[in-house]
């Protein structure tokens, strides 16, 4: 039991779940768990009480038992005692201080990964301002690299997403030139396919393979299928740069979504095995999201920002390219309006990157929740201020296909534009190449250049 | 605008807004106000409520319709309270219960997160899809329509119909430029405790997006499908393109040279 | 009479007031004046309708009569047609699309800036999106200069605010040296006081100028009492360095405020008489924020935005050397909640730079609104990427005098911090000089330097 | 930590959070919760009113006192519609006007933002004030008490009873160390369309503030001032200073060299 007072009221907590979960700043998926703390007082009680506690607790302590999940096991196997040394005998609030100091640099957070586990950076993170979340993120860059190098220092990459209602080839490929005339792209060009027919997926991947080859763009492509779909289509020679998964932070949550990490595993030899790669070999792209555990009741009384940083732990594992949070994607039952989402998103993000993994955010949100574009400048800008890896670039910032409202190819010339950042330095190297930067390395073609006219009219 | 122009051409291929207007890094101002006109709609359209009579006399030349309804009472409940939304609410269990159990097929039909979206596309489906199941030699229960209900919901239609497989046709959230998108989700063995991987999906059916009759086709297959091999969900994949005469092809990209 | 129709329906909007006040994002100001768009439909509808009206409309026609207003005239008579004429063609919509266009740089936007009127601005705002507001007002920096320089490129200032609930001089020194240790005050060393007694006033000026003279830094002082006291003051001899006012966009907010464009004036010339500035002679201060107008019945039937953009053609006519709007400083009858602010400091901002202002902003909330630490971390981000010109430093961001919360002396560090900006650069180089930056510019004090332990053991 | 400990002798002469633990640019955990915290109960403070049955006992002794409501009827109004706050609910203002006229200075407490403050710091200033005051031969009407009203609902007050002068003792906003500061506000000739400018005011009323001697000894200065030259307002400075035997004097800054 954990108890701390507030002016003047002591109040209680039966077990670490429910300190975490009542620590949590407010949001509506916890109500919807019935976790969340009922008042003011009793949230910042538990943030004291949570403070006061030391890191090595969540080693002792599994909030998922160790028995019912493979997610724990391999959290707890793969801990890193040595790593976690610099630490070890820090309160969850002394360790806030330490993140924050001169001495918690590049160098410092990036020896520190693999000792942190996904509780011990979500601990932290409820008693951060949005503040700390953006300064602490920004001290820790994670690199990786396919056929260009992401997540440098001063650059921020995109996921080209020209999404469409029946995978139309025609349509799909406008959106992509639209895209990369705009400077986009260079973090992967995504689809999700309407359909999960193999054979649609298979002749998506041949299309975008043959578009890359032409165009000579340094990026990586993905149809976001099912990870088994992936499995099948590549042992038929399907041109597969990433594998794609939607992860979660349970094995239930895994479960529901129709694989386990064993399948993730074999997935990646297979990736591994074509070796498609040219400046690196990191193939994996996962998405996660809080809220998706709770949804298959697989959260196991835990917050769901908890469950959402043990997804990154899963993701970790696998030395993803990319990972991003679709962070206000399933709707208002899990994060209810722009205030729940920027913080949402903002947590998300600092909890990857301590963790090490090299994290985007699909800055959004449903047409069913209290949430508009301004709220998604103020996330997209706070995000970028804190060193984001890659947002989306969705055609005019509405996902046609999927039904909810990303970020637009203008969106991120606007972030380059506001801070000064650069796409990854391959893709940068290819736009000016092609003739899409002007002398200030800014995108602005007063006309198309010749051959995306005749890529469009051959289309 | 020059830049613009040139996906004029293009925009028959896809609804998605390419080609926009932009200043500096800005969508220019026209764009960028039809985006937030089709936000102001599109946010009126997720609070309109399915009417449910209208549905009952759409469907009714397919057979028996009933009436049922999820624990979520009201469209701000079902909002917020996805769990309320996936279970009958007392009074229909009881109702289904009474149900003569032995059809094979059970048939959900239920808002969702559009209502427009099965108001428009849900009889229109059906009424392709059931005769074609029937002439298959498959037994199809009453249609159960429901106006607030998630997908899960019928699970617990399913498994109280003692049918071997359910179909929900259930309204898919909105988006500004498809506000009445159908999601069709098919499930062998219904009953509560199952999960998404156990289930199949046919997404985007509308006329600008997966049209009626090619949905009805593919859910058609992977019912047969799932049937016979008494199976659905991740390890059973959408193979209905095989049976085409040609798959659509990649478009042909002419060599853009260097 | 406008119209515009959005979604089959048609809006129309009686005249321009109404059509503006439709046209404003929702907040509460405007639903308690019964001035607000009733839907957002409607909102969009009257967007649209003023994105098609000729800026030349704003000059013909005034929102509040000319006859009935000494602002309105001074807005009218001092317009500068030919600063106008490069958008004297355009529409609202097409202004919008000008600013954010690669020819709307600083040398454009500045030679704009006396061809604008606040109605102008006040509408483009409306259109805009907050990242609009914020990649717009970043192309415009405003310099000024009284003992150091404020706004220039890259650089933070910030105003010291060392109230107490007593002005007690001891406290008062307290938190000005606990302020200077953190490296702010650059902007200003400013005191609400308490009490408005002349002699209070007289003292702590005294105290204050006593104080910049032996630590030799080069910043201004000032106590925000009401201008006609400032008058007197100077009269008998005090040493005043900024005069203060708070000031409204309407002549009637004006007088329930006790002030006339006259009394400004007279200000102004008595305190140019001194001499007192050593790098300029700017020597205003005003603050400003939306609400005040519609408090005192002062509106005219006008949105609190508008009414507040009117407030910056005020202080522009007089070359302040500092003004920054209190943004969520009345309370949640004018700025409802986190979002609503957010909205609102964004749109003061543009307003005031694209008018010439040298903006700073009070990121602040009343314990009566709906609003907290992370809207005020994503608010000041925001602006900081806006190119604010400086915020309050308030001990601990708790104003223990004025009743709300402001920005800390911490939160002008990690601005600093997070998008690498620096203080003025006379006073830059004044904490060089004392010793409590590091090698790479920081505030980062191991131990408190010689002179300030004196300072405070003398106290 | 060094520097915050430099800071302990000081914190005797200042409520401010100075001299806070610092880590990079962020303040300390201990101090960013404890802020925190006082953030917590200051929300849950705004939402308390005034018990007034309470206030009437304590101002009994000074004389008739009269219970009167604005068009606030309840909390969240209050805050939310200044406008309502301002005027008497038409009971109220009845029952005002059937009081005879005659006093000089009509006297309103109200609960303003801060309940607390009123409850604590009114009845114990007037105590001090209304004697003082009767004294130097000011009559002083019925203190009315208004559990929700603005500054300005002094105006209508003073109007209807024929007043001289109006005094309102209100709760200011609640700050997070400031949670009980009493505001006084004094307007000549009141009658409603009074602007801020007609006003004077002697805020911080607590005891950690300005104590209620001293605003006492200011407001009855100003008080007797604004009668006899029968103004109010940015025009009357308050110079209640001047009669002190000394003014505060800056303090003594010892030459802090080179
Ligand atoms: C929201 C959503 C999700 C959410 C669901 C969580 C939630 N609580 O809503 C999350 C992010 C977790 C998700 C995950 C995945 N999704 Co999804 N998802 C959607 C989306 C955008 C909207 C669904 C909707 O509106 N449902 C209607 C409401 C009323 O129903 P509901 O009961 O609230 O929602 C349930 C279903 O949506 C279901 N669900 C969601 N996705 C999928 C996918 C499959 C294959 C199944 C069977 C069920 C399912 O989960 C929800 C909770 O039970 C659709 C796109 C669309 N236009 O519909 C894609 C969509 C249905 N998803 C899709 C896919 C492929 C996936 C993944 C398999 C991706 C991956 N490779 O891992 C995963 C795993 C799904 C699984 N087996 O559980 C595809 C399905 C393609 C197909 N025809 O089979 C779609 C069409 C999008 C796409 N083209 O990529 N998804
Ligand atoms: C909010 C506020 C304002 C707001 C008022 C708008 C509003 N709708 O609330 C704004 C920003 C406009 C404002 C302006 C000024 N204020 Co002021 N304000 C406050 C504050 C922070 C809280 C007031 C409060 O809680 N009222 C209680 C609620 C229940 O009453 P209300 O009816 O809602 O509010 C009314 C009064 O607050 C009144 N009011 C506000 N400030 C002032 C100042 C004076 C001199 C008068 C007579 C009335 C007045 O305006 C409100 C609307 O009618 C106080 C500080 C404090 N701790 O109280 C300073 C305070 C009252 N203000 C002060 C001053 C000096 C001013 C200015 C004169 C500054 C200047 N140089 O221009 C101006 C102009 C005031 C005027 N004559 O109209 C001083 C008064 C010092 C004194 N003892 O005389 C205070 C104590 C703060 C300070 N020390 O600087 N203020």
């Amino acid at each position: 039991m954990y108890a701390h007072a507030v002016g003047g009221t002591r109040f209680t907590f039966p077990d670490l779940r429910r300190l975490m979960a009542c620590a949590t700043p407010h949001r509506s998926g916890d109500v919807l768990a019935g976790l969340a703390a009922r008042s003011m007082a009793e949230r910042i009680a538990a943030q004291m009480a949570l403070a006061d506690l030391p890191l090595t607790t969540f080693l002792d302590e599994a909030l998922v038992p160790y028995e019912a999940d493979e997610v724990t096991r391999l959290i707890i196997d793969t801990h890193d005692r040595a790593a976690f040394a610099p630490v070890a005998a820090l309160t969850v609030g002394g360790f806030r201080d330490w993140l924050l100091s001169d001495e918690a640099d590049q160098a410092a957070l990036a020896a520190l990964s693999p000792g942190l586990t996904p509780e011990m950076v979500a601990a932290v993170s409820k008693i951060c301002r949005i503040q700390d979340l953006i300064l602490i993120a920004a001290k820790r860059r994670v690199t990786t690299r396919f056929r260009d190098t992401i997540g440098l220092p001063g650059r921020l990459s995109s996921r080209l997403q020209p999404n469409h209602p029946t995978d139309d080839a025609r349509g799909i490929l406008a959106s992509i030139v639209d895209g990369l005339l705009l400077g986009c792209g260079d973090a992967v060009i995504g689809i999700n396919p309407a359909s999960d027919s193999p054979q649609r997926v298979h002749d998506l991947l041949s299309m975008l393979d043959d578009l890359r080859q032409r165009l000579d763009v340094p990026t990586q492509s993905c149809v976001l299928t099912h990870v088994t779909t992936a499995i099948d289509l590549m042992a038929g020679g399907t041109p597969v740069d990433l594998v794609f998964q939607s992860i979660g932070g349970t094995e239930a949550t895994n479960t529901s979504f129709g694989f386990g990490l064993s399948i993730l595993r074999e997935a990646r030899e297979a990736a591994l095995s074509l070796k498609r790669g040219t400046v690196g070999t990191d193939v994996m792209y996962f998405e996660t999201g809080q809220g998706s555990a709770l949804s298959a009741d697989a959260h196991h009384g835990c917050d769901q920002q908890t469950i959402e940083a043990r997804a990154y732990a899963v993701a970790r594992a696998f030395s993803p390219l990319l990972v991003n949070t679709v962070v206000g994607f399933i709707g208002p039952e899990y994060l209810y309006n722009g205030k729940e989402i920027i913080r949402a998103g903002l947590e998300d993000h600092f909890c990857a990157k301590l963790l090490g993994v090299p994290m985007g955010c699909d800055v959004c949100y449903t047409n069913h929740a209290e949430a508009d574009q301004d709220d998604m400048d103020v996330l997209m800008t706070s995000l970028a201020a804190a060193g984001l890896t890659f947002i989306m670039g969705v055609p005019g910032a509405d996902d046609v296909m999927l039904g909810y409202q990303s970020t637009s190819f203008h969106d991120v010339l606007a972030l380059r534009q506001m801070l000064n950042l650069k796409p990854a330095p391959e893709f940068g190297a290819w736009l000016d190449r092609v003739g899409l930067t002007d002398a200030t390395g800014r995108i602005r073609p007063l006309d198309m250049p010749e051959r995306f006219q005749r890529l469009l009219a051959a289309a | 605008m020059a830049v613009a122009d040139r996906f004029t051409g293009l925009r028959a291929y896809t609804s998605a807004r390419i080609g926009l207007g932009r200043s500096g890094p800005g969508i220019a101002t026209a764009d960028h106000l039809a985006f937030r006109a089709a936000h102001a709609l599109a946010r009126d359209a997720v609070n309109t409520a399915l009417d449910v009579s209208v549905m009952e006399a759409a469907l009714a030349p397919l057979g028996p319709v009933l009436r049922v309804e999820s624990r979520a009472c009201d469209q701000a409940t079902h909002l917020t309270r996805p769990d309320l939304g996936r279970r009958l609410s007392d009074r229909s269990a009881a109702l289904l219960s009474a149900e003569a159990p032995g059809e094979e097929i059970a048939v959900l039909v239920a808002g969702g997160l559009s209502a427009l979206a099965t108001a428009s596309h849900a009889a229109p489906l059906l009424t392709i899809l059931v005769p074609e199941l029937r002439r298959s030699g498959r037994s199809i229960g009453p249609v159960c329509v429901a106006p607030r209900g998630r997908v899960a919901l019928g699970d617990e239609v399913g498994a109280l119909l003692g049918a071997r497989l359910v179909l929900v046709l259930i309204g898919e959230r909105p988006g500004l430029t498809s506000p009445d998108s159908l999601g069709a989700y098919l499930t062998a063995g219904p009953r509560l405790g199952r999960t998404d991987a156990d289930r199949n999906c046919v997404s985007n059916i509308r006329p600008e997006g997966m049209g009626l009759p090619e949905a009805a086709r593919r859910i058609g297959w992977l019912i047969r499908q799932a049937m016979t091999r008494g199976i659905s969900g991740v390890s059973l994949k959408d193979e209905s393109d095989r049976l085409l005469a040609a798959s659509p092809a990649a478009p042909s990209i002419a060599d853009t040279g260097n």
